[in-house]
């Protein structure tokens, strides 16, 4: 049976071997070479300090004079455990981020990979232990961008990694019931001892094992002879060859149908309330910010001016409308990579006009609306939505008169945009 | 250098408990919770004598106390000068190993604070005055001082004689807990409140299964790879040499 | 800008009513910017429903006026007063135990007066709150002439917006220029 | 959107102008520091007296800037040192419990359905004085009645003798040791004392009967108890139908049919006559009517006994034969709690002869006397006409006023106003029923307390007293005791709310009063400032000194140059009492047969709970804590044959038909089958304690047959009868024959090994038993 995967192989010539070694491709991106070497950092420190903490007699695996260090560095053994739940924090945090930022573009692919497991990967488990432990000459069945070894100990990171995290977060916080972290902390002892099994294979491939000694510096700077890949990930060269590996451009993202991005506005608005007590609002990031730069020049007259004054106190920036604003800033950016827009400095216009009127009627706009919300005590997120959504009456009357003024406006100047 | 212990005289007891409350006074123990207690046994008959005595009891402070391994970080620690076992709550975590393994009961985990709490001897007192439970002791019952010190009261209290430990042949951490009194009422508070070596399922797992997997399974990848690469180096492969 | 001390006012009327206390019921309805709809009942019914709510009540005191009723803390009292001299007062006169309600309210007023609105806001999150809604809780299940409860929701919706100011740093402690 | 100028800024602005009028500022409650340096770091140790119970043990409160952290006992107190039990521990409780009584409150709804409403001082007394002159000009000072308990209440009983009436009941005279105080006066001239005046550190034999100490909590006397039995090793007899904890410590343990002690009494006394084990010398010197004792019992033989008491003979005459050995040093226990079976007085008067013929009275190891100095204080005269007894004293002529006595006068008409202080009438007097019939025929009622109990419930008037760590008291004279002492009762921290003290509520009702020669000190400090005077010291000096002072004290015959004069009528120990012959009552103590339970039912007996004072520390978080709820011991044998088992919960039917609260059962051999016994002062009826409402069974409720004793009127209780009831079905005890017993202890083997230690341990020297 083993003889027919040897067919796939395209046979090479020994010239197109060696034109092959000279040229590179690219295997792995820069988040994913960030997160791997991360990762190395927090396990490093984490199995040091964690190994480090266990020194009763009936659980110690490590040797005493091992132990003994660590604490000597560390001073006080209080500190070992501290810095062991600082930095299990914040590796939690940077993994949470990455899944959800990361979901569509590296986490869901790479998963989708790792979980698909086929023949080929078994067959090249079977024929590993066979040339390592029987010392048999074997040929390995094709591999794709992971060979089985990999994907079997990136099935058992993906698995474990979450475990460790929760029995860890109980552990460190005394949650829930003294029963419950009895059980956690061996949950979280085996769950790392699996993971470190795979780990001292994955070392040892990766530094002692002279054929993926390649592989390594892949995972450094992300490119790996063609070569390489031909001989270990034959599926994922063929797939780089025939363009097949890029995500066949993956379907353009459909934007958010209106009403979906309501619910989701409508959800925003709920947890600001829930979280910060007040609603969404952005008048005030830019009034705020206007009585800073005024503030800067003349805080004396600022500070007496009838109106800027109330915003003066201490630190008219020191608001939580002031971070709203520079969120919704920073989230647009955000939000622009995840869709297909591109980033480019345009103009929007209506045909009929030029881009100096644009920019005019938007400068007499702004004023109008400037005023208009001042007045008003709220701009249309603040008077409409959280206004809206608490039952003011203002809010609503509000609403209602910027749909009227709305169509009223698109009545008189539909000519400018035909 | 000194190694604190207690005398409790049973037959002077009268089972008042004083000591519960003096102790719960000064630590502040939440509400049903106690470092110290005295169980009432009896009446009952013991062989042909008639038995009321009450189990005052604590941390015995063992000498090798079956606590101290089983907390996974060694939170509790015997200190080597006073021979007190304290507790450092940076490490504790609250999983209750320890009170598992007490075959006494002396340890609790608390509601509030979330971490074990356990009697120290009154160890911030010690040194000015007695512990509390001692001093308010109505009939002086309880004796505490350095066992080391041969001519303290209560090493001459202990070489008085009829002076026992609340232990079995199989269960013997060595308490520095003695107790004087009729030879039936410590029948009675073994037979009622037997010392149980009592582990917690996960400790188990942990000390008989995991830790000779682990130390064997480290030691195996570490021979293992040690082999494979003396292997491949004597094998003389060079680099991305290819069979097919 | 001159700013009235509320809290003051909260401590007058969450003490035993009074003719002198209850005329500043107006001043609160102004604070919490909302008008009670229900009559004031007499100062006679006043006087018994506080006794009943606060004092000494058949079957038990429903609400007592003090934190160490409804927060399981170990040693609450040594808590409160180090944070009472951590910021530099100390109780004179102990008529009532340091957990009392009116004290809690008068160390607030003082912070509020030395413009301490770092210890004003770690008092309010870490101590007062907590307990104090238990409490209007309780005295919403037992009070039947709906004036203390109409009190003490109204004292806790203020507060907690008063949380929110100290968090805005509106009014924040250091006077830097920005 | 911005913070807009809200309607609430705009007004809170217009409102400047205004300025704060009429806002009490509360600047006396909070005192300004630099930070982090308020108030004294240092713990203040402040000397006063517990008052959990009674008993007054020394106390030291350790205080931080004005707040108590803990309690511990006093090393200058002679009696209990640094020693208290556990519920002078948890005294700190009671001082800051949220339930607490804090402001005088006036009752504006129905008796039993209180509606209250607070009030100051001025207008609570002004309230009381008019009353209590109305009903003077009424219908006389004696309409006024007074039932209390506890030291604090004395200067009341003294403004109210002042004032004119002297119904006055004192539960602890009919409900606890009133028969033995009348029996000791009858005896010896002087009561028993409070401590109990026995020199029992130097005591060789030891009779206890019926008294549980260990489980009855009184620290000194616990501790010199224990120290005799254990530390000096003295010879123990214990006569207790249940093996209670101090039998187990005993060397004989005679488990006796309830209601025969007197019967056991009577034959020791004639077997010590008989076989002249008695002291000839002192009885000649110091007794009176020692033949026509000898006449009397000279029929009470051990065979006889060994059939009424059910105690093996051997065991009597072994007793008999220790005690005549051992006299003079001989304590005969004189018990606290005496009125048991109906015949009560006479019992402790038997005790009392029994002692005297071993001349164990003014002798070292016996009875010792008082010493008694004379105080000045602020007088408040007894202004009291007369003493024709309010209550029928033909039939009990030694009777004080007994609560009893003053439901009965107040059911028919003759009292119209009760004042009740610190005592839980509803709690501690049998038939409660009968009370709150009195209580709704009153016009007028006050009661002072610290925490709301029943009786509150029903008064129109409640007045906070201050607990006994914030309050000055009388000063405390224990005459009774080989050291005696002065000891005074100091505030260790500043009282809280507006409670007051006992002699601020008394000074000031007396000024309403217009007495104007009773309390005329301003304050209590004056008071004890006077009383101190008296011996050189003033309330400064005392409190560096530790708050004790201590005197010379006589308590032995030998002290008196041996010609000592007993303040009975006969100038002697009247064996034969002339007092009693006079009144036509038994002057030698006869055995009178109790009723024995009918078949299938038990008798119900009752005793203290060591963590406990009655119903008053129920509500104590720690102590309930310790001891939640009583459980009924019933005898193994017999709670076999019934199917009980132990822990199950039970009812319990009295002979009248009443039924109890569920009771857990406690199986044991340690008690007899026709007995059961339980904790009193559990299952409190008053939904007012939090935490012991309902909780254990509240016995008094199923005492309802009480027989008054003939000699001065004490309710004896134990003699009601139980039936069990599980599941609805009543069980009935079974009838098991109880050969005659006693139990000697086995001397211990001297072990010089200890058993399981690893250690070798050094040989056995004489110890010197610490005091």
């Amino acid at each position: 049976m083993r003889n027919e995967i040897l067919e796939k192989y395209l046979p090479l010539t020994p010239e197109e071997k060696e034109e092959l070694k000279k040229k590179r491709i690219k295997k792995h991106h820069v988040a994913t070479i960030f997160l791997h070497w991360f990762n190395m950092l927090v396990w490093l420190t984490e199995l040091i300090t964690g190994a480090a903490l266990i020194i009763s007699s009936n659980y110690i695996f490590v040797p005493r004079f091992f132990t003994k260090l660590v604490s000597d560095i560390y001073g006080t053994r209080g500190n070992i455990i501290r810095t062991h739940i600082f930095v299990g924090v914040v590796w939690a945090i940077v993994l949470i981020l990455y899944a959800l930022f990361g979901w569509r573009r590296y986490l869901k692919p790479t998963l989708k990979e790792i979980f698909g497991i086929t023949k080929d990967d078994i067959g090249w488990l079977v024929s590993k232990f066979e040339e390592v432990a029987l010392g048999k000459k074997v040929h390995y069945p094709p591999q794709d961008s992971y060979n089985g070894g990999q994907k079997l100990f990136a099935i058992v990171v993906a698995l474990m990694v979450p475990v460790i995290i929760i029995t860890g977060f109980i552990m460190a916080f005394h949650l829930l019931t003294p029963a419950l972290i009895r059980w956690a902390i061996i949950i979280h002892f085996i769950a790392v001892g699996l993971v470190v099994m795979g780990l001292s294979v994955h070392i040892y491939m990766a530094l002692l094992y002279p054929p993926e000694q390649e592989g390594l510096f892949g995972m450094i700077h992300g490119y790996i002879s063609e070569y390489f890949a031909y001989h270990h990930h034959y599926k994922f060269w063929r797939k780089k060859k025939k363009g097949l590996d890029k995500p066949a451009e993956l379907p353009p993202k459909k934007d958010l149908s209106p009403i979906k991005a309501g619910i989701f506005l409508g959800v925003v608005l709920f947890f600001s309330f829930y979280l910060t007590g007040f609603g969404l609002g952005s008048s005030g990031f830019v009034q705020r910010t206007l009585v800073a730069i005024f503030g800067a020049f003349a805080p004396e007259s600022v500070k007496n001016h009838p109106y800027m004054g109330h915003y003066w106190g201490v630190y008219p920036l020191w608001n939580f409308l002031v971070f709203m604003g520079f969120g919704v800033i920073i989230g647009t950016l955000f939000a622009m990579f995840l869709s297909n827009h591109k980033f480019r400095f345009r103009i929007e216009k209506g045909d009929k006009i030029s881009d100096i009127q644009r920019l005019i009627y938007a400068v007499i706009g702004g004023i109008i609306v400037g005023f208009a919300t001042r007045i008003a005590g709220g701009c249309t997120s603040s008077m409409a939505l959280s206004g809206g959504s608490v039952f003011s009456p203002g809010g609503w009357l509000f609403m209602i008169f910027l749909f009227v003024g709305g169509y009223l406006g698109a009545f008189f100047f539909r000519r400018l945009w035909k | 250098m000194a190694k604190y212990g207690m005398v409790i005289d049973l037959d002077r007891c009268v089972g008042c408990q004083a000591c519960m409350v003096a102790c719960k006074a000064q630590w502040q123990t939440p509400e049903d919770y106690f470092r110290t207690w005295v169980k009432h046994i009896g009446p009952v008959q013991i062989k042909d004598e008639m038995v009321f005595t009450s189990y005052v009891g604590q941390c015995n402070h063992c000498d090798n106390p079956p606590c101290v391994p089983a907390c996974p970080t060694q939170a509790t620690f015997k200190d080597t000068e006073t021979g007190i076992v304290l507790v450092d709550y940076d490490l504790c975590i609250g999983c209750g190993y320890c009170v598992e393994a007490c075959p006494y009961g002396a340890r609790f985990i608390n509601p509030v604070t979330k971490k074990v709490e356990k009697c120290d001897f009154c160890y911030p007192r010690l040194g000015e005055e007695d512990p509390a439970c001692v001093k308010t002791c109505i009939v002086s019952a309880k004796v505490f001082g350095d066992l080391e010190n041969k001519d303290s009261y209560i090493s001459k209290k202990i070489s008085e004689g009829n002076t026992y430990i609340i232990a079995t042949k199989e269960v013997n951490p060595g308490p520095n807990v003695y107790y004087k009194g009729r030879r039936s009422k410590i029948e009675a508070i073994i037979k009622n409140y037997p010392p149980e070596k009592k582990d917690t399922l996960p400790a188990k797992i942990w000390s008989n299964v995991l830790r000779p997997f682990v130390i064997l399974g480290a030691g195996a990848t570490f021979i293992g790879s040690l082999v494979a690469f003396l292997f491949q180096i004597n094998q003389g492969e060079k680099e991305g040499e290819d069979e097919e | 800008m001159e700013k009235i001390n509320f809290y003051l006012i909260f401590a007058n009327l969450l003490d035993y009513p009074d003719e002198k206390k209850l005329s500043l019921f107006e001043r609160f309805e102004n604070i919490v910017g909302l008008h009670y709809t229900g009559e004031i009942p007499p100062l006679e019914n006043l006087e018994i429903e506080y006794t009943k709510l606060f004092v000494n009540a058949h079957p038990y005191l429903p609400a007592p006026p003090f934190a160490s009723v409804y927060l399981n803390s170990e040693n609450l009292y040594d808590e409160i007063e180090s944070f009472y001299q951590s910021v530099g007062y100390g109780i004179e006169t102990r008529e009532f135990p340091p957990d009392y309600l009116i004290y809690e309210l008068v160390f607030l007023s003082n912070l509020f007066n030395d413009e301490n609105y770092k210890a004003e806001r770690k008092f309010l999150i870490s101590h007062f709150l907590p307990w104090f809604e238990k409490f209007v809780k309780k005295v919403k299940e037992n009070d039947e002439t709906g004036f203390y409860s109409f009190i003490c929701e109204k004292i806790n919706i203020f507060l907690n917006n008063r949380l929110k100011e100290l968090k805005d740093g509106e009014t924040n402690l250091q006077k830097r220029v920005f | 959107m911005g913070k807009p100028i809200s309607r609430r800024e705009f007004f809170k602005r217009s409102l400047l102008g205004a300025g704060a009028i009429g806002v009490t500022d509360y600047s006396y409650v909070f005192k300004k520091f630099p930070p982090g340096k308020a108030g004294r770091e240092d713990v203040e140790l402040i000397p006063s007296i517990c008052e959990m119970c009674f008993w007054k043990c020394g106390i030291i409160g350790k205080v931080k800037n004005g707040r108590l952290l803990k309690i511990e006992g006093n090393p200058r107190n002679p009696h209990n040192g640094e020693k208290i039990c556990a519920r002078g521990n948890s005294g700190i409780m009671q001082l800051y419990d949220p339930d607490r009584l804090k402001y005088p409150l006036l009752n504006v709804g129905k008796r039993g359905e209180p509606k209250w409403k607070r009030i100051s001082w001025k207008e609570a007394l002004n309230r009381i004085a008019e009353r209590m002159l109305e009903y003077k000009k009424k219908y006389g000072a004696r309409s006024i009645a007074n039932l209390s308990h506890g030291s604090s209440s004395i200067p009341m009983r003294k403004l109210l003798k002042n004032f004119g009436t002297d119904r006055i009941a004192h539960a602890s005279f009919d409900q606890c040791r009133g028969n033995r105080d009348v029996a000791f006066e009858l005896t010896f001239g002087m009561g028993a004392g409070s401590p109990e005046r026995v020199d029992l550190i130097n005591a060789k034999a030891i009779l206890l009967i019926g008294s549980h100490i260990g489980e009855n909590v009184h620290t000194s006397l616990v501790k010199e108890f224990i120290e005799a039995v254990e530390g000096r090793k003295a010879k123990l007899v214990t006569v207790d139908p249940r093996f209670s904890m101090i039998a187990g410590k005993s060397d004989y343990w005679l488990p006796i049919k309830p209601g025969t002690d007197t019967a056991l009494i009577l034959t020791l006394i004639n077997y010590i006559i008989q076989h002249n084990l008695y002291d000839r010398e002192f009885v000649n010197n110091y007794t009176y009517g020692f033949d026509k004792l000898k006449e009397e019992v000279k029929n009470y033989t051990p065979e006889w006994a060994e059939k009424i008491t059910e105690i093996k003979k051997e065991i009597i005459i072994e007793i008999a034969e220790l005690f005549g050995r051992s006299k003079p040093a001989v304590t005969i226990f004189p018990g606290r709690q005496s009125t048991w079976y109906g015949n009560d007085t006479q019992r402790v008067r038997a005790l009392a002869i029994l002692a005297s013929i071993l001349g164990a009275v003014g002798r070292r190891g016996g009875y010792f006397f008082p010493t008694k100095i004379k105080l000045k204080g602020c007088p408040c005269p007894n202004k009291i006409e007369g003493e024709d007894f309010l209550c029928d004293t033909s039939e009990y002529p030694f009777m004080e006023t007994t609560t009893e006595c003053i439901r009965e006068a107040t059911l028919n008409d003759e009292v119209k106003m009760w004042i009740v202080y610190g005592s839980n009438i509803i709690h501690n007097t049998p038939n409660p029923q009968k009370t709150i019939k009195a209580i709704n025929k009153l016009d007028f009622m006050v009661v002072v307390d610290i925490k709301p109990t029943e009786p509150s419930l029903y008064a129109d008037i409640v007045l906070p007293e201050a607990t006994y760590l914030e309050r000055y008291d009388i000063p405390f004279m224990v005459a009774d005791s080989r050291t005696p002492f002065i000891q005074i009762r100091r505030p260790v921290v500043q009282p809280l709310y507006e409670s007051k003290d006992p002699f601020y509520i008394v000074s000031e009702l007396s000024k309403r009063l217009g007495l104007k020669d009773c309390f005329p000190c301003e304050t209590m400090e004056d008071y004890l400032n006077l009383a101190l005077s008296s011996i050189g010291t003033n309330l400064r000096k005392l409190e560096k000194e530790g708050g004790v002072y201590r005197y010379e004290g006589k308590p032995f015959l030998d002290d008196f140059g041996g010609n000592y004069r007993f303040p009975t009528p006969t100038g002697k120990i009247e064996l034969y009492s002339t007092k009693l012959s006079l009144n036509d009552k038994d002057p030698i103590p006869k055995y009178e047969p109790v009723e024995d339970p009918p078949k299938g039912w038990a008798r119900l007996s009752y005793g203290r709970s060591p963590v406990h004072t009655f119903s008053r520390t129920e509500n104590n978080k720690w102590l309930h804590a310790l001891n939640p709820e009583n459980d009924l011991w019933i005898n193994e044998e017999a709670a076999k044959s019934m199917g009980l088992k132990d822990g199950e919960y039970v009812r319990l039917k009295n002979q009248d038909g009443v039924v109890s609260d569920p009771v857990k059962l406690k199986v044991t051999p340690g008690i007899r089958p026709d007995m059961v016994h339980t904790y009193h002062g559990f299952g409190s009826q008053s939904p007012f304690l939090r935490l012991a409402y309902k909780k254990g069974m509240f016995e008094n409720a199923l005492i309802t047959k009480i027989v008054l004793d003939p000699i001065m009127g004490g309710m004896a209780k134990r003699i009601n009868f139980v039936k069990i009831i599980k599941d609805g079905k009543e069980i009935d005890f079974p009838v098991i024959k109880q050969k005659p017993s006693g139990f000697k202890k086995k001397p211990e083997k001297e072990i010089k090994i200890k058993l399981t230690a690893p250690l070798p341990v050094g040989g056995h020297e004489e110890e010197e038993g610490g005091c």
